[in-house]
């Protein structure tokens, strides 16, 4: 039954990362790379960790604790992930447009309009 | 200066850095880790801090003669501990097993390890991680005022 | 002229490095050590630690992170005194 | 079927880094070929001591018997810090020729000569 | 004084959730307490310029926390949501992208931080930058649909929750 | 379960190629650093998996400090392409 | 025979980012293949059951040796001449 949710979780991990993985080279420019790359690796590395989460907290019961220790810092180490993961896609999305790198087939960008911001 | 968002994630994620080098200083004789590595990730977070902040802002809070001097208390003690074995040899570790200060025997064999034991080990790997710490972080501190300073002339 | 001698010399020292890459110990199977064996064996004991890297680094060989903590030393020394001499 | 695999993959890197070395005019280009052989020659120890089927020099709960060999590893770490501490050196230098010369190309640099 | 004791006490608490199981009876040995309380006022001392820079300590609040674990679940349906979207537009390619303003009147910082990290995270949005005195956001949205959009349209009501959990 | 797992890091692994083509073939330098974040991701989620696959609890603290830490260094490539890396 | 060919795509990936590493003409972009070649290699490590270098070779390759080689190009120049 358990061994059941962590394939299906394993699955879902997945299937999200190779998703983004595959956006990275389908999409034509860097805004919309970055859309695929961070919310499907993020949202995929989530679930591979659930999956290593459930399993540690389900043989916490039945083996040793230190399946226990494994899922806490699986945890902390995926709350790490989903902080800096947006940061970092941020700070590379403004780095781009400060650096003369504008949207492909842009409909419209208020940013470009408006100039550079100032600091 | 980076954006708002970027200062905002340091503040939050530079205490979490240092006390997780700390951890892993401190459990250098238990799990992967010691002074090398803890040091390298506190060093790290100072490098962290300079660049969402800036080399203007950041002069204020960590100086570097404060980082001088805790890479010289680092030295000086890593000798230091070195030397108060000398009775046996250099580097003697003469208070595994004594019952003081990280003195507990371990058990031998397969076990999750406590804290209390090592002797020794768990001081020098503080002064090499402090030595660490010191040393990369003025590193980076160094290089960024280097580039700041040559721009005027 | 110059090129064509390194080029050559480049050359002949990875050829040299390949070879012994293959010639070397089939991979996974290390020839067995009498002092790995006794660090292995005795750390627990002597050093009372369970990470046996830890008690080599900073017990065993001592003096090698002795010699690591010079070299640091040093490059920061250097590195500062470098930067020193641009405010004047 | 894995042979010598990650040896042969070391003696690339050092490859690279020396023919780096050798034919690279500037600077920072030269300070990364000298970490790319760092990098093969840290792969290089690491590898040297890897026994197949057994677990990292640390007593856990797992119950395996074999361990890698524990000295490559605690070599290769202060190899690791060493490294970083020269090529730190090694750029303050390069930062500085270019501040006096205007250039970081190394065979104008030795031209120009005070 | 008080930002250093209050960024001991979140390093402690973090580092007794990095250390636990060592003991026997009450999950923590007491040579990691000790360690631990030594540690976090190092820790604090060290990190206390820059946790509470602003002197704004109403995040203490535990209601607050309460509110942040109930936006949990929004935001997870939100990312799912958005995970769907961005495979639909991978397999089909078909994307229509352009850089919009919006301005969600938050005050705080940590505000608007996490409205900025949540968007990036849900539905064909992300962050580019951000307006530091106005607090507006200019966001790249990979299917624009007007180009003076509603708040409502980009950001499921997230800024509703937000100024319940930050201000 | 443990041949799953394995199983899940080789998937991982191969994903990591394309972050590797983008790298290569990146028009402009955002775009490598794209594939560079890509790859970040995805070496903390096959730490973290290879973790649990070998049984050993300890080593997941490598993917805690490389989960905290790969951001610096997008951080500093985004700083300087900003231009005002002082 | 499945962790044989985890060893064998990273090693395959390693070399190929040495390789960019040294062939790009744009220093920044060689700085982000090294950056790439020192992460794939910290999981080569810990593969390779050394835990202890790996979160050394993490927290040095990965963060300041990427900071160190873009301070160094900010105080010089970014293109490779020739």
């Amino acid at each position: 039954m358990i061994e059941t949710v962590i394939y299906i979780f394993l699955a879902i991990g997945v299937f999200f990362n190779g998703l983004g993985s595959f956006g990275l080279i389908r999409f034509p420019d860097v805004y919309t790379r970055l859309h695929a790359s961070t919310k499907c690796t993020t949202f995929g590395s989530i679930f591979t960790s659930l999956g290593v989460i459930i399993y540690g907290v389900y043989y916490w019961h039945t083996e040793s604790t230190s399946y226990g220790v494994l899922a806490i810092h699986a945890f902390i180490a995926l709350l790490a992930l989903v902080i800096t993961n947006p940061t970092g896609a941020h700070a590379i999305a403004r780095a781009a447009h400060k650096s003369g790198v504008y949207p492909k087939r842009a409909v419209v960008d208020k940013l470009k309009e408006k100039g550079d911001l100032s600091d | 200066m980076m954006s708002k968002i970027v200062r905002t994630i340091t503040n939050i994620l530079y205490s979490s850095i240092l006390i997780f080098g700390f951890y892993v200083i401190m459990h250098g004789h238990l799990t992967p880790g010691g002074g090398f590595q803890g040091g390298a990730v506190v060093a790290s977070g100072i490098a962290l801090v300079l660049i969402a902040y800036g080399y203007d802002t950041i002069k204020n809070w960590i100086k570097k003669s404060n980082l001088s001097i805790l890479e010289s208390i680092g030295a000086v003690s890593f000798i230091g501990v070195a030397f108060l074995g000398i009775g046996t040899t250099f580097f003697y570790n003469f208070l595994a097993n004594s019952g003081s200060l990280f003195g507990n025997p371990t058990v031998i064999g397969i076990n999750p390890g406590d804290l209390n034991t090592a002797g020794a080990l768990p001081l020098m790997s503080w002064a090499v991680g402090l030595k660490v710490l010191a040393g990369l972080g003025s590193i980076v501190l160094l290089m960024a005022y280097g580039i700041k300073k040559g721009d005027g002339e | 002229m110059k090129n064509y001698i390194a080029f050559g010399a480049l050359l002949v020292v990875s050829g040299f490095f390949l070879l012994s890459a293959i010639n070397m110990h089939s991979f996974g199977s290390p020839s067995e050590e009498d002092m790995d064996r006794y660090f292995i064996e005795n750390a627990q004991e002597e050093a009372s630690t369970n990470n046996v890297v830890t008690s080599i680094v900073f017990d065993y060989r001592g003096f090698d992170t002795l010699g690591e903590a010079t070299v640091l030393f040093t490059a920061v020394v250097g590195v500062s005194l470098l930067f020193r001499r641009l405010i004047k | 079927m894995i042979g010598n695999l990650p040896f042969v993959a070391c003696a690339v890197l050092i490859i690279l880094g020396v023919y780096t070395l050798i034919f690279k005019r500037n600077l920072i280009k030269i300070v990364i070929g000298l970490n790319l052989v760092e990098c093969g020659v840290n792969l290089f120890l690491i590898t040297l001591g890897y026994k197949s089927d057994s677990i990292a020099p640390i007593y856990t709960m797992a119950g395996k018997e074999e361990m890698v060999l524990p000295t490559p590893q605690a070599l290769t770490l202060t190899s690791i810090v060493i490294g970083l501490a020269t090529t730190a050196l090694i750029l303050s230098f390069a930062i500085l020729i270019y501040k006096h010369y205007k250039t970081i190309d190394a065979s104008k640099v030795r031209r120009l000569r005070g | 004084m008080k930002s250093a004791l209050i960024t001991a006490v979140a390093a402690f608490v973090l580092y007794l959730i990095l250390t636990v199981g060592t003991g026997n009876i009450l999950l923590w040995s007491s040579a990691e307490i000790i360690a631990g309380v030594l540690l976090s006022i190092a820790a604090g001392i060290f990190g206390r310029k820059l946790l509470f820079k602003n002197e704004d300590y109403r995040m203490l609040n535990p209601v607050r926390w309460l509110y942040f674990i109930a936006y949990l679940g929004p935001f997870l349906f939100a990312m799912a949501k958005a995970n769907i979207d961005v495979a639909y537009r991978v397999i089909t390619g078909r994307i229509n992208p352009g850089i919009v303003k919006i301005s969600p009147n938050l005050k705080t910082d940590l505000g608007i931080t996490m409205l900025g990290n949540s968007i990036t995270l849900t539905p064909g949005t992300l962050s580019v930058d951000i307006d530091e005195k106005a607090n507006d956001l200019y966001i790249h949205w990979i299917n624009v649909k007007h180009k003076e959009p509603e708040i409502e349209e980009i950001c499921n009501g997230f800024p509703k929750w937000i100024r319940r959990i930050a201000e | 379960m443990i041949e799953t797992f394995f199983i899940v890091a080789i998937f991982l692994l191969i994903f990591m190629i394309f972050g590797v083509i983008r790298i290569v073939l990146g028009p402009t330098v955002p775009d490598r650093v794209v594939g560079l974040d890509t790859i970040n991701t995805l070496v903390i989620a096959a730490m973290i998996i290879l973790g649990a696959a070998y049984d050993e609890v300890i080593y997941v603290d490598v993917a805690i400090v490389y989960a905290l830490l790969s951001f610096v260094g997008t951080l500093y490539i985004a700083k300087y392409l900003e231009g005002d890396l002082e | 025979m499945i962790e044989e060919i985890i060893q064998i795509v990273v090693l395959l990936i390693i070399i190929v980012t040495a390789i960019m590493a040294v062939s790009f003409k744009d220093l920044l972009a060689a700085v982000i293949s090294l950056a790439a070649t020192s992460l794939l290699l910290s999981l080569e490590f810990y593969i390779l059951q050394a835990p202890d270098v790996a979160i050394a070779e993490a927290g040095i390759g990965a963060a300041l040796t990427t900071a160190i080689f873009i301070l160094a190009i900010k105080g010089t120049v970014r293109e490779e001449e020739i």
